[in-house]
């Protein structure tokens, strides 16, 4: 039972990312809805892990690969948007 | 019960993440959200996942997102109040309602079929050199994955360390003793718990990813404090800092090229040695991973000059 | 020694990549350089290997991870090898280049190595996942905002692919239990899920191959990006997205990739080539010119992996060689953008000047780039004596065997159009009219990279029967 | 000596009964001061007092020795570390009211 | 079939010099012109001896697979050898009128090696030995042909490079589309001289659409009625250029492509027993009328000649259709004659150009005078167009006349004999205003080109001898060597009529 409410809460985290990257109008709120997604789909992936004790190993190893994955595209992300609001400010003053 | 109440409060502060136009509050209630998400993943027997969630994903994320977000002034300033919020036409709604539909129907359609790769796992563990399933097939099973997962955090963070603009803005500099007794008390218990994680990475939760974050905060935390530690300008400190970036993806990648001659097949193990060179990977990744992620929170500083990295 | 090798190809250009971050601003385009001709050969002689399926670590597949070697593979690791040898001369030869340029490169290599080598499907997606990270810092190597915010928009984009594909790769596994291509194959049902999890991969992979819909972030990254990072973007990182595309249509999801199905590709397909071709019509400015081409033509490869979808589905047309007819095209295409993009980029460095109206005397003095230019844009438009030709006639007869009118004629306008925008170029170039104007001075060397591969485009022409029944 | 033991769990659940409370008073501080400098002392003071009497009441619960010294640790180090942020966090408010008066 | 590589040999004769030349510096004119004419002497001889070979039975077929099912193959046989010494002859010719005429010009280099592979394009089409390399030089000679149109650089000729790549490459695409489909219905064999679809089972609808689809293709090149749009606006280009292409290659690939489509793809007895002959007549015999009573409006010189070229072409298309023994070597003959006798008047009018800055044709008055022997090369073409008897022209004409007669088809006499009176009209005018006609008082812009001939020696020499051609092979058509004896033996032994 449990497995199913965590299923609904990752899809429902997928959708209000989706949702949050159509609305965002500041590039770090693209960033964060994408963050939201990613957690959506690493919690698919757990509940896929959890239907059955024991809790399946190999989606785990996946979600660990993805955070890193999203972690590091964050921070490329960020990198690009430092630099474009440094570069704006160049060119207004 | 509590599954559902937390599931609520997840998805109630995603919602709230995503409507807030102000910058500062979306991200203060992301780090909050990633720290749910990882309670809900302990709940999903998930220790590993959540270890790294809150370290990394609600940790380190928020550090770089505030440190970043500093650095752009003009830019955080809210939409104009008065500014018509671009209201997704009906014809969005309805398509991502039916994507969401669809997802449901198509989860629940999955949510009882019993297929799990967990025997196969559970079979080959005795050889793979770790007793912990996970680590098992992070670094043995699927070993490739993990390389080419820290070589992407390596190329990151050689682009980011391409696009960096030193910081222009004022910048209150954290005066005092406190920070510095605090930092040098904390830093070997620090230490000392990503040493441990690290070890009991072959046999419980934890490993590589959860200790190198633990190291990235301790980096950050002597950074901080203004103590000499990570910088280009102590002596052999370059080189090793250097060295510390590439260390994960090159063991990982040459331990795994040599596992071709020991006739083990590339990026395998001979089964007798396989937890050692697992253990020798793990150490060399977890250093890596704990400079990468810690240059890359100190390079979105505001007051980070060029040479130090 | 064959799997040495395969591990070679993949390990040496992440490990010279990493490394070039050590080795001082000096020495990095000489070991750079030497890096990425040592991976040439490594894929050149790969493709002279037997098919085979490598099991790494001796796991075997659906525990582990397994390298599939077959004739698909072979052929695109032989021309990234080609194309990237050639691409890291002309890089080589320009002096403007930032040194960090080499370790993006090698590790984008290195990327597109193992994507195709591997025949799992979360493994595709952190290869292509560093793929895309390696190829936005390369477009963000550019100075100036534009390139960044196109860098930033291009990285939106891929992330928002790569998260549509991993929720595919999650049903796929909550539904099979496999991560296996050629497992999954075997046991794929046309069920709901499997359906839901085709349709997300296949978003996610249109948004990276920049097909029409999706493809609003391409201009802009190869127009701003240094000449030889556009002409690596376009030639290489959009195939291996493509590349997705084919294992998934023709082989992962093969119960379901119905007639209907292809019918959703054909129209995005024609609507990328009238809309890719209309914008080039209309730019002012080379570069941009190029990378709407760009769009056109992967609507080109699309409308292709349509009809052999179609072929595939209807399974009583006499398989006449059906993947190898895309993996042809797309040898076509990377040949002949390669050679595109590094001649304009020539010409716009002489010309210090991305537009049209002003790059006349450039054009006029640089020859070769021009012949480069005109041999590249003959090989897309399908006219003889090149690769495109003999690409267009397989299309064209595959279009005629399926009787597929609507396909047919798209692809026969799509060529025309591309030798309207193409002429608009070297109309410029025959036009002895251009204001006498200060050229830069520009290494002749780089012309030849440029002629030399769209030679090879036109070259490859006659050596392609042992492709089409050798391999 | 199960009643020591039931006796020890219900004494336990009281414990954590009154921690919680502390916290909700934290929480309610935080939302009615209007200064964060007051914000602050309400989160470190009441927060830390309702962790130190959480942690109380699972020690009493603890099943085994370890585990209470390991809930010791936890409950030290969360006090170490909610000084120390609310000393940074005043101390940048100072500094921040000095600039504009 | 001995898989000989002399049909290559012939091929590299005119590229490889092409390829070398556009390397040749500006400055280098000596070196230019002697690999030109030495490449065009090689190529004559080769011609020459393998038509020889030819005579005595050999046979010359080389190949190379390029995809499963698809063969670059070059055959010469008895209807390329006609088409292969008309264009190596004439491409000699022009050569060195293009020398003198681009005396100072710039791009010589570029021109020169355009003007070679755009020859090795056209021998390529005559010796392809199927439909699949047939399509591969057509297409590569539009590609050759452009940057000549285009040479000058200046807005019309750009104009008019424009307007020729829209004709051609659209008619490229659709004699492509025309091919595969083919190529989808019975594959790509050799052309066989009775054809290969007779018995080949396809419904006569495909048939009819893939001969429309082909025709329109090759209508194009071939100037049928209403794709000859191109031709009187590519006049624009340097004379040798609509000396050579419009008059000789690109017009003549055009005809040549239909005369291989009608004979050795459908096969004369299958084309005629399902009709699709019929529509190829009524176009022809539209074009020929046509283009006469255009070219009676034209005031420009060269845009008369033009589509005079449009309507002649027109005959081969007309000979090929009547579908008869006679009809056909009428057709086959009226290649070769109709291409000497366009190249002389084409190089005259280059001439008057050239000297005299004439390019109206109300100057033309008194120019008889002034350049005799130019003017006399321009008579004999212009009396040999209109079918003069001792002249090629007649030849031609007299066995159209038969073939019409023999397949029944009185109207196409009528046409005929419209369109040799068209022909008069728009030609002796022009003659007897050069001959009788007074001198203007100043010629538009005068030249002396040569102290000892009336213009430079190499402009002069190449139309007197094409119009010596013209007689010759007016007056000795029987000879074996000659086009009306060769062709004879051809039709008499590829189709045993």
């Amino acid at each position: 039972m449990s497995g199913l409410i965590y299923s609904l809460c990752a899809l429902g985290l997928v959708m209000i990312g989706l949702y949050g990257l159509a609305r965002a109008h500041h590039g770090l709120q693209q960033l964060l809805a994408i963050n939201v997604m990613s957690a959506g789909v690493f919690m698919l992936l757990l509940t896929m892990a959890a239907r059955h004790p024991p809790a399946d190993a190999v989606p785990q190893a996946l979600v660990l690969t993805g955070i890193v994955v999203a972690i590091s595209a964050l921070a490329l992300g960020l990198a690009l948007l430092r630099r474009l609001a440094a570069e704006e400010a160049e060119s207004h003053d | 019960m509590l599954d559902a109440i937390l599931t609520l409060l997840i998805l109630a502060l995603a919602w709230h993440c995503v409507r807030t136009t102000d910058l500062f509050e979306a991200i203060v209630v992301f780090i909050a959200l990633g720290m749910l998400v990882a309670l809900a993943w302990t709940r999903l027997q998930a220790p590993d996942a959540a270890l790294a969630e809150a370290a990394i994903g609600a940790g380190l994320a928020g550090a770089l997102l505030l440190a970043s977000l500093r650095q752009m002034p003009e830019m955080s300033a809210t939409r104009a109040p008065g500014a018509k919020t671009t209201g997704l036409g009906w014809f969005w709604w309805g398509l991502w309602g039916a994507l969401g539909l669809a997802l449901v129907s198509g989860v629940a359609a999955i949510q009882t079929t019993s297929v799990s790769l967990m025997p196969q796992v559970q079979a080959h563990l005795s050889d793979s050199g770790v007793t912990h399933p996970v680590t098992a097939v992070l670094l043995n099973f699927r070993a490739l994955d993990t390389a080419l997962e820290l070589a992407v955090l390596l190329w990151a963070w050689m682009a980011q360390k391409q696009l960096f603009v030193p910081g222009r803005q004022t910048v209150y500099p954290l005066q005092g003793q406190v920070l510095k007794t605090a930092v040098k008390a904390l830093l070997p218990l620090m230490v000392l718990v990503a040493v441990y994680l690290l070890w009991r990475g072959s046999s419980a939760p934890g490993g590589a990813f959860q200790s190198g974050a633990v190291l990235a905060s301790a980096w950050l935390m002597l950074w901080l404090a203004q103590l000499p530690g990570l910088s280009r300008k102590q002596g052999g400190m370059r080189l090793g800092i250097q060295a510390g970036w590439l260390g994960g993806v090159t063991v990982f990648l040459l331990v795994g090229l040599l596992g071709v001659f020991q006739g083990a097949g590339f990026m395998g193990y001979p089964p007798d040695q396989a937890g050692a060179w697992i253990l020798l990977i793990e150490s060399a990744a977890a250093l890596s991973i704990g400079l990468l992620l810690a240059s890359m929170v100190l390079v979105s500083m505001p007051d980070f000059q060029e040479g130090t990295l | 020694m064959t799997e040495w090798g395969l591990a070679l190809l993949v390990v040496w250009p992440l490990l010279w990549g990493a490394l070039t971050m050590v080795v001082p601003a000096r020495q990095v385009t000489v070991a750079g350089g030497l890096a990425a001709l040592v991976t040439a050969g490594l894929g050149v002689w790969a493709v002279t290997l037997s098919p085979q399926f490598l099991v790494l670590g001796n796991w075997s597949t659906p525990l582990g991870l397994g390298w599939r070697l077959d004739g698909m593979a072979q052929s695109l690791i032989g021309v990234t090898a080609v194309v990237g040898g050639l691409v890291s001369v002309y890089a080589w030869l320009d002096k403007g280049l930032p040194p960090t340029f080499w370790g993006l490169w090698l590790g984008a290599w290195g990327a597109m190595n193992a994507l195709f080598l591997t025949a799992d499907v979360f493994h595709f997606y952190v290869t292509l996942e560093l793929l895309s990270v390696a190829s936005v810092a390369m477009v963000a190597l550019t100075p100036g905002a534009g390139a960044t915010r196109a860098a930033f928009r291009y990285l939106l984009v891929s992330l928002t692919g790569s998260m549509l594909f991993l929720l595919g790769v999650a049903l796929l596994y909550g539904r099979y239990g496999v991560l296996d291509m050629t497992l999954l194959a075997a046991q794929m049902t046309p069920d709901w899920p499997s359906m839901l999890a085709f349709a997300l991969m296949t978003v996610g992979l249109l948004a990276k191959t920049a097909v029409f819909p999706l493809h609003g972030w391409l201009p802009q990254a190869h127009a701003k990006a240094l000449t030889a990072v556009s002409a690596i973007l376009s030639a290489l990182v959009i195939k291996a997205a493509f590349y997705g595309l084919m294992r998934l249509w023709l082989e992962v999801f093969g119960p379901l990739a119905t007639v209907s199905a292809s019918w959703v590709l054909g129209l995005l397909a024609s609507a990328a080539i009238f809309w890719g071709g209309y914008q080039a019509l209309k730019t002012a400015r080379l570069k941009r010119l190029v990378a709407w081409s760009t769009v056109a033509q992967v609507g080109m490869l699309v409308l292709a992996l349509a009809l052999v979808v179609q072929a595939k589905a209807i399974s009583s047309v006499p398989s006449v060689h059906l993947w190898q007819g895309l993996v042809w095209l797309i040898a076509v295409h990377a040949l002949a953008k390669a050679a595109w993009f590094l001649a304009a980029g020539t010409v716009q460095k002489r010309a210090d000047s991305d537009y049209l109206a002003q790059i006349g005397f450039a054009l006029h003095r640089s020859p070769i780039s021009v012949v480069a230019m005109a041999l590249a844009v003959i090989s897309l438009a399908g006219l003889p004596f090149t690769m495109g030709f003999l690409g267009k006639w397989w299309l064209l007869s595959l279009a005629w065997e399926l009787q597929a009118w609507a396909w047919l004629l798209v692809s026969l306008l799509g060529s025309l159009l591309t030798m309207a925008y193409g002429w608009r170029l070297l109309n410029l170039s025959l036009v002895n009219r251009g204001l006498p104007q200060a050229l830069k001075p520009v290494s002749v060397a780089r012309d030849w990279v440029a002629l030399c591969l769209a030679l090879l485009g036109v070259m490859g022409g006659f050596g392609g029967h042992w492709f089409w029944e050798g391999v | 000596m199960s009643w020591v033991m039931v006796g020890l769990d219900w004494l336990g659940a009281g414990v954590i009964a009154l921690g919680v409370g502390f916290f909700v008073a934290g929480t309610l501080g935080l939302l009615r001061f209007d200064q964060s400098i007051n914000r602050l002392h309400a989160l470190t003071k009441a927060d830390t007092l309702g962790l130190g009497l959480v942690v109380f009441g699972l020690v009493l619960q603890a099943p085994g020795l370890a585990v209470g010294l390991k809930l010791i640790i936890v409950w030290t180090l969360g006090l170490v570390s909610a000084a120390l942020v609310s000393h940074l966090i005043g101390q940048s408010l100072c500094s921040q009211r000095q600039e504009e008066p | 079939m001995s898989s000989s590589f002399w049909p290559l040999a012939v091929l590299m004769s005119s590229a490889l010099p092409g390829l070398v030349i556009f390397f040749i510096p500006e400055t280098r004119r000596t070196l230019r012109s002697l690999l030109n004419i030495g490449a065009a002497l090689v190529k004559l001889q080769l011609v020459v001896l393998l038509l020889l070979g030819l005579y005595a039975g050999e046979t010359y077929h080389w190949q190379w697979s390029l995809m499963p099912g698809l063969t670059l193959a070059l055959k010469v046989d008895a209807l390329a050898g006609l088409f292969l010494i008309l264009s190596a002859v004439l491409w000699l010719l022009t050569t060195l009128y293009a020398i003198g005429y681009l005396e100072h010009s710039p791009h010589r280099s570029r021109f020169f090696g355009f003007f070679s592979l755009c020859v090795s394009a056209t021998a390529g089409v005559a010796m392809s030995a199927n439909l699949f390399t047939f399509v591969i030089f057509y297409e590569l000679l539009t590609l050759a042909t452009w940057p000549l149109v285009v040479h000058r650089g200046t807005p019309q000729s750009l104009a008019a490079g424009r307007v020729y790549l829209r004709y051609t490459l659209i008619s490229g695409s659709v004699l492509l589309l025309g091919a595969v489909i083919l190529h989808g219905l019975v594959g790509t064999p050799d052309f066989v001289p009775g054809g290969y679809l007779a018995d080949q089972g396809v419904a006569t609808v495909w048939l009819w659409v893939v001969f429309v689809l082909l025709l329109i293709g090759l209508g194009v090149k071939a100037a049928l009625l209403p794709l000859h749009g191109w031709l009187p606006k590519a006049m624009v280009a340097p004379a040798p250029v609509s000396a050579l292409l419009h008059a000789v290659a690109v017009v003549k690939a055009g005809a040549f492509g239909i005369v291989r489509l009608v004979f050795e793809v459908y096969g004369i007895e299958f084309a005629s027993e399902i009709g699709v002959t019929d529509l190829l007549l009524v176009l022809a015999a539209a074009t020929i009328v046509y283009g006469s009573w255009r070219a009676l409006f034209e005031t420009d010189l060269k845009r008369r000649l033009a589509f005079s070229t449009v309507s002649q072409v027109s005959y081969v298309a007309l000979g090929v259709a009547l579908a008869g023994p006679f009809g056909a070597i009428g057709g086959l003959i009226h290649i070769v004659h109709q291409g000497v006798m366009k190249i002389t008047l084409f190089l005259s009018a280059g001439n008057y150009a050239e000297t005299l800055g004439i390019h109206k044709v109300s100057e033309m008055s008194g120019v008889g005078q002034r350049m005799p022997w130019t003017t006399a090369a321009f008579t004999l073409g212009a009396l040999g167009m209109i079918g003069f008897p001792p002249l090629a022209g007649f030849v031609s004409k007299w066995y159209l006349g038969l073939g019409a007669w023999e397949a029944g088809a009185n109207w196409v006499l009528a046409v005929l004999l419209v369109s040799g009176l068209l022909n008069a009209a728009y030609f002796l005018p022009l003659l007897y205003r050069a001959w009788f006609g007074p001198p203007p008082p100043a010629w538009p812009q005068p030249k002396t080109l040569s102290r000892v001939f009336e213009t430079h020696g190499l402009l002069l020499f190449p139309p007197l001898i094409t119009a010596m051609l013209v007689v010759l092979l007016g007056l000795f058509a029987g000879l074996n060597i000659a086009t009306l004896g060769w062709v004879q033996w051809l039709i008499h032994r590829e189709f045993g009529l």
